[in-house]
């Protein structure tokens, strides 16, 4: 299948409102593609209700495409059935909701496995959990490019181990997890593994069977879809023997002031009025998404990717954070000029209608195995182009004449 | 579409009330709550060769629920658990859409609740608690 | 000020879609009004970008306008600070917020003060608090007309009690809870009070500082505002005291794998990418409602109800839940009529075009109080009128005549 | 407006670095870390009746963040502690767009700042660290 960058653009209405903008920040968030915005709009002022059995006609709409944007978020990660699909309102809260319910089940001693290439939001609820229940935490090290460095996995995941939790790439780096040997070592610890999709998803369907994962955790608003939304998935056996964590309306079976029954999954864990215009607009994205010529797409990127990488390699002072070459790594390059803080960059950078991100990242573990502060982030997204990155080279050149 | 629901033949059935009641001594007895409006049926069964020999049903519940609890009463002796367990899925492919002569005439008229997807609930809750009540009452 | 519902249902474009509803849900939800419609669009299409210091333009424009919503939330509360204004995905992850973070810190035989009216939002997370911590939940009951039963307050709240949670306003009876006494027993006793205002705030803007509580929640959705966001509000020496509950992105001092210190309130609280769009609606829905008539639309609601209560009334076998007379309570109305089970009630009136839920209403122990298993509930917003409520008697005695 | 940001006055103050260093015996030391982009200022401060004698400050920071510690470095000296926490509030009241002469002629190359809100806390974060560091001195 063909793909043309300049026409997915047109999908994007805020592209489309700013011409001269270079956005290069998609890892932060995606722009809201035009099917997850009108899914908004036809819900919000056609077919707005709660959901949970309301019986006139709005609600019945309503209730219908909140559950059906439960089966597309289903075909998006290749998951057995809806029902595995748990709405959150976001990665974040996935995880948390992942490190209460099922690690409230741990016993002091037991350990909990992460990477130092995590997000903060995914390392955090962790190193919390640790101060509720008395787990250790224990960390993949990283390379020097940035990889996940699995040479001595089984020193790591010991038999005390009960979950990893890993990012299926990093949003620093790009660099994409080796999820296999990672999935075997945890299957052989008899531990559960988590993996945060926050910056996989927007690079194409998943597939969360082949992954052999528990629990898998991504954003709404950094797949093009709206703030406010993101998905739990969880295997059906994996979710049914979890406790709920949050409590209120919806995820009830039968209430008392004495006591409590509580619903199936994913009900149980959707306590109180779920974020449902949200919902329904992610899996319109999703389904929108699935259908684009993943192919050509991750070709176009990764040309980009590359053209910036060559780009920036010729700079002087330039150091990556990741891989320097396209291989199992995403279109996001981080990197460093010598004497240049990344924040003072960033502002010039934007004088050239470069949108990108500098700082740590919300990823500083990553940051000290660097020994930096921070870093510059560009991060690509289908809608980008070679002026988009021509555009980042020129306006580092001028930093680089500025503020030397 | 809505009134449609409620046509003679359901009004009927539901107040007929067919098999309210409790059994003295049950073999079985099993309760199904509706978590999301709160409904209630309970059911007991007595069996013979694993097969329903007496039912009586409980039911606070809507029209819909009374109906099917009393299409139950009416048709449920001999059923054993693999078939109650099949009356079920029957029932719910009904409700979706499926083509296939019901099991009982009665079971007809719950068509009409097949573009209410939150009503589907309502006409499965007895059908739930007679496959658990038969379950229980096989399974002593 | 004059006010005309008429002119008032043009802010809905909903209603303006469905020219005949009579849309009688909005204790579930309201609708949206055009200015968060206006803000959402605005928002996403425009200046869509995470917040969290990025340094170019369009997240300048999107911090701008989430910090913005915070303040406009604090004006609609009459919150000393936007400090204390915290957003969350709703009033149920408000509340849990709060069961967490402060009920973490009670120890066994600590008390929390709830009462039988409260939602199942308000009372499941205190069940699970009582299941971690082992404090002990003590009710304030119902007199028969729903209002909460103060006469033996002193013996509710004892010196053991640390919090008393009370809704504001029943979503069920519209019971206004009479928070003064409540408050001051509260203190009497050292506690902290947290108020859920989920039904209240749609109704008018609150005062905080007057109610004297701690802690406020409410959520967009019924705020005619997005679904997907809503506020904790808590006096700034509350939310400092309180640790955090999530971790995660944005809520950081500094990580390192070892150990993780936490940002100031309001940001502790707020783990991960917030509801960016959908604060920034509900902070223009706020900001809209603030410039209302509240008096005259009050006049108006209360006429409604009365109306619906009095026409109620007259039909054979009907029993209300709540206060008969329109003093203390908001125009929330709910009912039963004798052999006519909520759900069926509804699905007739839903024929007749008029929304109305049936049902528990996330409410079962105030259910069990009145020996029902549901009720059929009709809540009134401004945009209502004499012809909605109209239409629901007429609805009813088609649905006693059918369905009997 | 960006490009404003940095003129030349900005990025020689940032150069000149004054009074970066350590003190070998400081009677007080502070840290200002910024939660957002982990810029990191340590300031040692020595005081003569409560006045700052000798300061030193240790940068990790934007250049907005350096140029605000070197004019720190050149003019803290026989400030108190109600004097830094003052020049605090009038840092961020300049930043907030207070028509008002600073305290020193450097202060004024932050007026380009004002629009972008977002690198105020890199201003601040140099004055925030000096007040918790003379507070710190003080209260020993
Ligand atoms: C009194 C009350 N409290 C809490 C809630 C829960 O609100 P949400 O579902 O928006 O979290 C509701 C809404 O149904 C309510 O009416
Ligand atoms: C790898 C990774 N994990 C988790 C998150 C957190 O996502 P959110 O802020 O949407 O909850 C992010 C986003 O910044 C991320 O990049």
């Amino acid at each position: 299948m063909k793909f043309s960058a300049h026409e997915w653009r047109g999908h994007f209405p805020l592209l489309a409102n700013h011409p001269r903008l270079h956005y290069l920040d998609n890892a932060a968030t995606g722009q809201l593609c035009a099917a997850a915005f009108d899914a908004v709009t036809h819900h919000e002022l056609t077919q707005r209700a709660n959901v949970l059995r309301g019986t006139y006609k709005l609600a019945e709409a309503a209730d219908a495409a909140y559950e059906q944007a439960r089966r597309q978020a289903a075909a998006y990660l290749n998951a057995a059935s809806a029902d595995e699909v748990v709405f959150t309102s976001g990665t974040t809260a996935a995880i948390n909701l992942v490190a209460h319910a099922f690690g409230d089940t741990l016993q002091a001693g037991d350990e909990v496995v992460l990477s130092l290439a995590e997000h903060h939001s995914n390392l955090v609820p962790w190193q919390m959990l640790r101060g509720r229940r008395g787990v250790a935490l224990r960390f993949i090290r990283l390379a020097d490019d940035g990889r996940l460095d699995l040479a001595r996995l089984d020193e790591i995941v010991t038999p005390r181990c009960r979950l990893v939790a890993v990012t299926h790439a990093s949003n620093v780096t790009g660099a994409v997890s080796d999820l296999v040997p990672i999935v075997a070592a945890a299957r052989a610890a008899g531990a559960r593994v988590l993996v945060d999709g926050a910056q996989m998803v927007q690079h194409g369907p998943v597939d969360v069977a082949a992954l052999d994962a528990d629990f898998y955790a991504f954003s709404g608003h950094k797949a093009f879809a709206p703030n406010g939304v993101g998905v739990l998935w969880g295997r059906a056996e994996a979710l049914a023997a979890l406790p709920p964590f949050l409590g209120g309306g919806g995820m009830i079976g039968r209430v008392t002031a004495e006591e409590t029954t509580y619903a199936a999954p994913p009900r149980r864990f959707e306590a109180g009025t779920p974020p449902i215009a949200q919902a329904v607009a992610l899996g319109a994205a999703l389904d929108w998404l699935r259908a684009q010529p993943w192919e050509a797409m991750r070709a176009h990127t990764t040309h980009l990717a590359q053209r910036l990488l060559d780009g920036l390699a010729v700079l002087p002072g330039l150091t990556f954070l990741g891989p320097r070459e396209m291989t199992e790594r995403l279109p996001i390059v981080a990197f460093n000029l010598a004497g240049i803080h990344p924040h003072d960059a960033c502002q010039v950078l934007d004088a050239h209608h470069v949108a990108v991100r500098g700082g740590h990242h919300c990823a500083q573990p990553l940051m000290d195995r660097f020994g930096v502060e921070g870093a510059v982030r560009a991060s690509l997204a289908p809608y980008n182009t070679e002026a988009d990155v021509d555009a980042l080279l020129e306006g580092l050149k001028d930093a680089q004449r500025k503020l030397k | 579409m809505n009134e449609d629901l409620y046509q003679q033949a359901i009004l009927d059935l539901a107040k007929s009330a067919d098999g309210a009641g409790r059994l003295a001594a049950p073999d079985g007895t099993a309760q199904g709550d509706s978590p999301l409006c709160g409904d209630r049926v309970r059911m007991d069964v007595k069996l013979d060769g694993g097969r329903i020999a007496a039912l009586a049903h409980e039911v606070k519940g809507c029209l819909l629920c009374r109906a099917a609890a009393a299409a139950i009463g009416r048709h449920a002796a001999g059923l054993d658990a693999a078939q109650a367990a099949e009356l079920r899925a029957e029932v719910a492919a009904l409700l979706s859409g499926a083509d296939a002569a019901p099991a009982w005439p009665e079971l007809k008229c719950f068509e009409p609740v097949r573009p209410h997807r939150n009503r589907h609930g309502c006409v499965l809750l007895p059908f739930d608690t007679l496959r658990d009540a038969i379950e229980k009452a096989a399974g002593r």
